[in-house]
């Protein structure tokens, strides 16, 4: 009854806006409305733009976030999956002129194994995916710590990935955006025009249903989790690129916000519901918070109390559940 | 209406409306319940029948209209409130909490307790109680409702609302999982709390239950009630044209003549056995037959139909579809086309359908690859064959794109049906697929199981309702503890046959060989 | 317990007292080789890792190996509860000596007591412990502060607006980073804007926070940032920043564009003290073992290097990784670890 | 089946936790250098005790199919209050105590107020609080430091009888007087309810709010005596946004470990803290075997990964697939 009233389809039959969505980029707009009567300069492209390349590593992040979750599962490896794939990248531009050209799918494919351990854990095991992709968390820590340790590796970008990630072709439009709105692109097309995507919705809905529907579940589990281990992964690569170096703690920064802004995007975190589009908005929404918040000169303990008060707000403008009559 | 045997109403709904977004669930229905009488409530699927319980029992709200207990007006603003008013509800969706024990969810109220902490022998006595109220003695108070089978989770929903000692017991199908034996056990139950001067209301789409039990009935159409009579004042066909506003004709299509049996049969299966839940079942379905699968509820019709679909592990025997021996180890294997197998499974909500979904998403669902391309929609094509199944059941919904779960339970099992017609299969396997559908729907199933049929289909038909494998199949199967016990064709097919291989009396001897495990 | 003397300490080159009313300390002497533990907290980091490395490659080395019968290194993650029943567990375990970079400074208390029950001789380093009892080998985190910020004054001659890249907010060394800056901009007599934000000593974070504060105030005249400095100086060269003096770490990173665009306008100081410090403390714990004096606070010489002094092989290495951290000699210790020892070191054991 | 049967069926997943840990403790103790001395429990039971705490905070929200994700910032949030107000004479730190417990109860109410009455998901809104409360954390201790009421401390983190860890003294307690009365409580069950099916437990007319609510202030209050008990293990407090984070996670952890459902309605506390104790012994390991120090991160991560693999041992025993969905 709770999930009939307020219930959204799933696998767009229709592609009329979500009320979430509309309220998350009025969000946007109010949130640099106020920020610009600290300083103009929030208006300005120069500062847009910057902004939107900021948030293009965690939308590549955020989406596989919001395959998972759609799942109705959560990805707790983020973290170490985005070190692994700019540590992985850096690592193999040591290797020589090929290495220039494995850096980046290098990267990735580390992730996207790491992501199928994560999906054969949730879909063969059985083990609920917020304790398997913690254990690969760890798992992948510890195998960059001795990664490090032992290899000396390499951890300066290619120029491949300092091009994707800080470059711009046209119109000033920075290249990480334009690979975010590539990839968001598919994401879409993925998500709704595509079997795979119409049966993410279908298990994140009703597991069994879609399991006695003859959909191989399984391997659609396994799938979309080596997808969003393969997109930390390069959200690893663009963040190496944008720093043009590689770090351990580098993934650190993106579990939560990709979570909250997948879900301040209007998804359900028990998976079925939710479009990419929120997700867009809640990416470039907690973004911007976070800039402005640090812009703004807040002390730390401040814009922690603040960061949590604003979610907690405009969830409240728009993300409730139903209620129970 | 004669009001001359009974008291004046001890509940009034006067003008009550209740409408989700464009759906009219009830228009300015009334009902008047007195005590010390089985008052039954009749209407096709999406009557309204539902809602007005639901309604009464404080779960939803209504928009307009009044409800008057004792003649004074209440307004229930949760199931905890009208609890307290006597009225205890067994909802069509089970309101049981799968994770507690049966004896929790019996007391789950009010439990005993001591020293502020729950009194668990105190309450293990309040279950067992209530258990042989209701004629449930088998159920165990510890075991945890979610092991158990549906047919005895109605039973232990059915104790749980007794336990609760109600002035208005409300049942919503109540009875749509139960075999004969247990509703006649519950039929005994439910007289003699009409005797002690409870008020009962009681839905069903089983038209001889409700001649067996009510004293009164209300017939509900298009969200209004149409017509009060006292029970037994009408003709089936009477009723029929009251709840769906037209005349029905003969139930059941003609059967076809008996064939004789092919050398390859489209379904084929020998020895078939798993655990000790199936013992070397062999039987065949040819093409263009209807087999019925009968016998008591829980003896293993359900594993044979989910082993058939591969969703079974470890089983034995040999599986032949048109010649060809094959082992889905997935629903997946077992519905691609080397195969082709549909399974209309036991629950439609959690079983058959996302709820949250359209009914366009669900309806295509098991048939993605009819409507895709390298995997990719095609929304157009897919579109197409929605509608195609919309109007070849008559499913009724304001739009494809609203969710599945909004449809009155009916609907909701003709989108099962139609979700896996879609799906062109050669062998259809029915678990219990007219549980909780009206009279009208039911024979639009019946027919179109007839057509599938004598379209090349092979069916295997598990059903709770004797009626149906008399009415329906070519052949049924009767099934005792994981065995074929019997074999009926054509005309031996017979309440009294079924019931006598059923519960396993030899009708040679007449002995009763075991009770049910 | 020890027996607090009077100082000198046995090597007073290397045993910097950290103030004059730094007491010396005198354990009883202890026949060796010891067993020495080193209790590491978090190790998901280039610094902890390299700390290790050269942790494990002093204690190779022969004259230190000679007085060693074991060397035990465990990591207990960001917990201090953990890291404290570490510690507990060495001292149970008749270890001699423990080399502490604890998690909290505070959290140490009644470890230390136990410690000196036991009779062990407990060293830390890095975050050194907020007690008197145990043997600190501390940075001068604040004079760090003070360093950069001297450095600022000196090279910008009318003072300006300077973006400061603090560390991880709640921690010790930030705020006395940030208190050394702050006191010695204030008494500078120059007019100083001081933008802050936090950079969390880590390279995309800064680059980040330093991006933002860029494309919203336009220009900085100065920097100064306490980690994640080679993130900063890209922000700079993204957003096209002119370069303006800079006053940072001593990440590699960070000294390979200080080297490459020096001449540019980006004059740098780069200061600190790197993993090496390691290597001291257990010098130190082997001193204390053996009997030697040696101070309760040892303080450490910061590694610095300033525009234009910054030479390839010598105080950065342009072959090796940004994140390696190039404060590593120590020569009044003669501790003098060179970047591909420490880096190399497990690759040949292994 | 007979009585104990079903008691062993529904209490499986708490005892095998109980079997893990006390295997596992014992390959500890066993290769331990200083042997399984009195010591060495104390040393073990003072560092788990934290995490059980904790994880018994997770469990009651849990139970409710809820998650908090706040948990590790009401620890810490509650370690830096305590380390400024239960100081000075054992009266005043008395009430300091007190005012830490009902502190960390509020947090709690917060969050299930957010829950229940604005209807947010329970995974966001305590991502949200978590932020806030981390912030009043450091507002509270910007750097390290503050102090504890020692003689209460060291009670509490000594040995009483001189063998028996207090602090699993204390955590028994903390079981008995919160956990059990609870867990029997109508109210408890309630929530039970609530987590395995909340519309059946609002149809049959439980009160879904006030049971929700009971979970997240007891949450809270046991969070905050997590964090009351970090104060008096390290004598002082610290806002530290990686302990917050790192609790959080272990105690999703500890409490899959120890037989609790994450899906809601099953499990219990018990299981939670033995979960906790052996996910902290998968860290004592190191201690015992001689592993690479850089290899060990990798070591952890491997055991963890197999410790929760091996709940998919009883895959092998379903027959009916159908099992697997539920
Ligand atoms: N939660 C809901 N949201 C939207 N529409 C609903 C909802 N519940 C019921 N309806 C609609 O209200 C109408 C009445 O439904 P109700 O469930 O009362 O029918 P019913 O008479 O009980 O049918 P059945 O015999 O199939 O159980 C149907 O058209 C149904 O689609
Ligand atoms: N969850 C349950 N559901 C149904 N019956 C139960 C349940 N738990 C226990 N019982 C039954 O209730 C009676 C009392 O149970 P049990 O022996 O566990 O409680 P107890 O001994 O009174 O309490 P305690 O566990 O505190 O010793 C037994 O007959 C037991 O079979
Ligand atoms: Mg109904
Ligand atoms: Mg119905």
């Amino acid at each position: 009854m709770t999930t009939q009233a307020r219930s959204r389809r799933g696998g767009a039959l229709s592609s009329r806006l979500d009320r979430p969505v509309v309220v998350a980029f009025a969000c946007i707009v109010a949130l640099l409305l106020l920020g610009s009567l600290y300083s103009r300069s929030f208006l300005s492209p120069d500062y847009l733009l910057q902004q939107l390349k900021v948030a293009s590593f965690l939308g590549v992040i955020a989406t596989g976030a919001l395959i998972v979750i759609l799942l109705g599962q959560i990805d707790l490896s983020v973290p170490w999956l985005v070190a692994v794939g700019g540590m992985m990248a850096t690592a193999a531009t040591a290797w020589g002129p090929i290495g220039a050209w494995l850096a980046i799918p290098f990267g990735v494919a580390c992730g996207v194994a790491l992501g199928l351990v994560n999906g054969f854990g949730v879909a063969y095991l059985r083990i609920p995916s917020m304790i398997v992709t913690l254990a690969v968390n760890a798992v992948a820590q510890g195998l960059m710590v001795v990664h490090t340790g032992g290899f000396s590796p390499q951890d300066s970008s290619s120029p491949a990935m300092r091009a994707l990630a800080t470059g711009s072709l046209a119109f000033g439009l920075p290249n990480a955006v334009i690979v975010w709105i590539g990839i968001g692109a598919c994401a879409v097309f993925v998500l709704n025009r595509t079997t795979f995507g119409r049966s993410v919705y279908g298990i994140g809905n009703r597991e069994r249903a879609a399991y006695l529907s003859g959909v191989d579940t399984q391997r659609i589990v396994l799938l979309a989790f080596a997808l969003a281990g393969g997109l930390s992964a390069f959200g690893g690569v663009l963040l190496a690129g944008y720093a043009s170096k590689a770090a351990q703690g580098m993934g650190d920064a993106y579990l939560l916000p990709a979570i909250a802004s997948v879900v301040l995007g209007g998804a359900s975190i028990m998976g079925g519901r939710g479009s990419y589009l929120g997700t867009v908005a809640g990416v470039v929404l907690i973004t911007l918070l976070q800039s402005i918040l640090s812009v703004v000169q807040m002390p730390d303990a401040g814009r922690q109390v603040i960061y949590g008060a604003v979610i907690i707000g405009m969830l409240l403008l728009y993300g409730r559940e139903g209620a129970a009559r | 209406m004669t009001e001359s045997e009974q008291g004046p109403p001890i509940l009034r709904m006067e003008g009550v409306s209740k409408r989700y977004g464009g759906v009219r669930a009830l228009e300015n229905a009334n009902l008047a319940v007195s005590a010390g009488r089985i008052h039954a409530i009749l209407g096709e699927n999406g009557a309204g029948k539902s809602t007005l319980i639901k309604i009464l029992a404080g779960v939803v709200a209504p928009d307009e209209g009044r409800i008057a207990l004792d003649d004074r007006e209440v307004a229930f603003g949760a199931p905890a409130d009208a609890s307290r008013a006597g009225i205890v509800c067994i909802f069509q969706e089970l309101s049981l909490v799968p994770d507690l024990s049966v004896a929790d969810n019996i007391a789950i109220v009010n439990p005993p307790t001591r020293f502020g902490m729950i009194d668990r022998r105190a309450q293990r006595r309040v279950a067992e109680a209530a258990l042989a109220r209701a004629g449930a003695e088998d159920v165990h108070p510890m075991a945890l409702v979610k092991d158990l089978p549906l047919s005895r989770r109605q039973m232990v929903e059915i104790a749980k609302a007794l336990a609760r000692a109600p002035r208005i017991l409300i049942l919503d199908e109540a009875t749509s999982a139960l075999t004969a034996a247990d509703v006649a056990k519950v039929f005994v139950v439910l007289k003699r709390l009409r005797d002690e001067g409870l008020a009962l209301l009681y839905i069903s789409h089983r038209m001889h239950e409700i001649a067996e039990l009510a004293d009164e009935c209300t017939v509900f159409r298009n969200g209004s009630n149409v017509a009060t009579y006292p029970a037994g004042t009408k003709s089936d066909a009477e009723v029929v044209e009251l709840m769906i506003g037209r005349e029905l004709s003969a139930v059941f299509p003609p059967k076809p003549r008996q064939r004789t049996a092919s050398a390859t049969p489209l379904l084929d299966v020998r020895r078939l056995s798993w655990t000790n839940r199936l013992r070397d079942v062999s039987f065949h379905v040819e093409t263009g037959e209807v087999v019925g699968l009968g016998g008591l509820d829980g003896q293993g019709q359900r594993e044979l139909l989910l082993a058939l679909f591969g969703v079974l592990r470890g089983v034995t025997g040999e599986v032949r579809v048109a010649g060809r021996a094959v082992a889905p180890a997935s629903p997946h294997a077992a519905k691609s086309t080397a195969i082709g197998m549909a399974l209309i499974p036991e629950d439609r909500k959690t079983e058959g359908l996302m709820l949250p979904m359209s009914v366009g998403a669900n309806l295509s669902f098991a048939a993605l690859d009819r409507v895709s391309r390298a995997g990719v929609l095609d929304r157009d094509r897919e579109g197409k064959l929605v509608r195609q199944m919309m109007d070849l059941l008559a499913i009724r919904a304001g739009s494809i794109d609203i969710p599945v779960g909004a449809l009155s339970g009916g609907n909701q099992q003709k989108v099962v049906i139609a979700k896996w017609l879609m799906a062109e299969p050669r062998i259809i396997l029915l678990n219990d697929p007219t549980r909780g559908i009206d009279v009208a729907t039911k024979q639009e199933i019946y027919q179109l199981l007839r057509k599938l049929a004598d379209a090349g289909a092979a069916i295997l038909f598990y059903t709770t309702d004797y009626s149906e494998l008399i009415g329906c199949c070519d052949r049924a199967l009767v099934i005792y503890d994981g065995a074929i016990r019997r074999v009926l064709v054509g005309e031996e097919i017979t309440e009294r046959a079924l019931v006598a291989s059923a519960l396993n009396i030899d009708s040679d001897t007449g002995v009763v060989a075991g009770g049910a495990s | 317990g020890p027996e607090v003397v009077a100082g000198p300490s046995a090597d007073p080159k290397c045993f910097v007292p950290w103030a004059d009313s730094t007491k010396f300390f005198k354990f009883p002497a202890k026949a060796g080789p010891y067993r020495v533990a080193l209790a590491n907290g978090y190790i998901a980091n280039t610094w902890r890792i390299q700390m290790i490395q050269t942790a494990k490659a002093y204690a190779a080395q022969p004259d230190v190996a000679a007085r060693l019968k074991e060397f035990k290194v465990v990591s207990t993650g960001e917990d201090v509860a953990a890291q404290i029943a570490a510690v507990n567990n060495f001292i149970d375990s008749g270890y001699d000596a423990i080399v502490v970079d604890a998690q909290n400074p505070e959290a140490f208390k009644p470890v230390v007591r136990r410690a000196r029950q036991a009779g062990v001789v407990l060293v830390a380093f890095d975050n050194i412990l907020d007690t008197e009892e145990a043997i600190n080998v501390d940075v001068d985190q604040k004079g760090l502060g003070v360093y950069w910020a001297k450095w600022l004054v000196d090279t910008i001659p009318n003072g300006g607006k300077i973006l400061e890249i603090r560390g991880v907010a709640g921690t010790s060394v930030d705020r006395d980073r940030h208190d050394g800056i702050h006191e010695t901009l204030d008494k500078s007599g120059k007019k100083w804007d001081v933008i802050e934000v936090y950079g969390k000593w880590d390279d995309p974070t800064a680059q980040k926070v330093t991006a933002d504060a860029i494309a919203v105030q336009k220009h900085f005249d100065g920097f100064t940032a306490q980690g994640g400095d080679t993130g900063a100086v890209q922000a700079m060269i993204d957003a096209r920043q002119p370069f303006v003096p800079f006053g940072g770490e001593t990440e590699n990173g960070f000294r390979k564009f200080c080297a490459k665009y020096g001449a540019d306008g980006l004059k740098c100081a780069s200061g600190g003290t790197g993993p090496a410090q390691v290597a001291v403390a257990i010098k130190t714990a082997l001193a204390a073992l053996e009997g030697q004096v040696v101070p309760q606070s040892v303080k450490l010489p910061l590694a610095t290097a300033e525009y234009p002094n910054f030479k390839d092989g010598v105080n950065f290495y342009s072959n090796l990784s940004d994140n390696f951290f190039v404060g590593n000699s120590f020569p009044t210790c003669g501790i003098n670890f060179n970047a591909a020892e420490i880096m190399g070191q497990s690759k040949e054991n292994k | 089946m007979s009585d104990w049967r079903y008691a062993l069926a529904q209490n499986r997943a708490t005892l095998i936790s109980v079997a893990f840990f006390v295997a596992m403790f014992a390959i500890y103790a066993s290769n331990h250098p200083a042997g399984f001395s009195a010591n060495v429990v104390e040393t073990a039971a003072n560092k788990g005790v934290l995490l059980a705490l904790v994880a018994m905070a997770q469990t009651f929200v849990v139970i409710t199919a809820g998650i908090d994700l706040s948990v590790g910032s009401v620890f810490v949030l509650s370690n830096c209050l305590a380390s400024a107000i239960v100081v000075g004479s054992a009266g005043h730190a008395a009430l300091g105590v007190l005012g830490v417990i009902a502190t960390g109860a509020a947090c709690g109410a917060v969050n299930g107020l957010i829950v229940i009455v604005g209807r947010l998901q329970p995974i966001v809104t305590t991502i949200a609080t978590g932020a806030i409360f981390y912030g009043l954390a450091l507002l509270l201790r910007p750097t390290p430091g503050g102090d504890v009421y020692e003689p209460l401390a060291d009670a509490l983190t000594g040995r009483v009888f001189t063998v028996v860890p207090a602090s699993l003294v204390a955590l028994a307690a903390v079981a008995l007087a919160v956990w059990i009365p609870y867990s029997r409580s109508a109210l408890g069950r309630a929530a039970y309810a609530v987590g395995s099916s909340e519309a059946a437990a609002f149809m049959s007319g439980l009160p879904v709010a006030s049971a929700k609510a009971s979970a997240y202030v007891l949450s809270g209050l046991t969070a905050s005596l997590a964090g009351l008990f970090l104060t008096f293990v390290t004598y002082s407090g610290e806002a530290s946004a990686q302990t917050g984070g790192s609790y959080t996670l272990y105690s999703i952890a500890a409490v899959v470990l120890g037989g609790v459902s994450l899906y809601g309605g099953s499990g219990s506390a018990i299981g939670a803290i033995f979960g906790a104790l052996m996910f902290r012994t998968i860290g004592d390991l190191l201690f015992v075997f001689n592993l690479d120090p850089l290899w060990q991160p990798l070591f952890q991560g491997v055991v963890l990964l197999v410790a929760v693999s091996l709940g998919a041992a009883r895959l092998f025993r379903v027959r009916n697939r159908l099992e697997l969905f539920s």
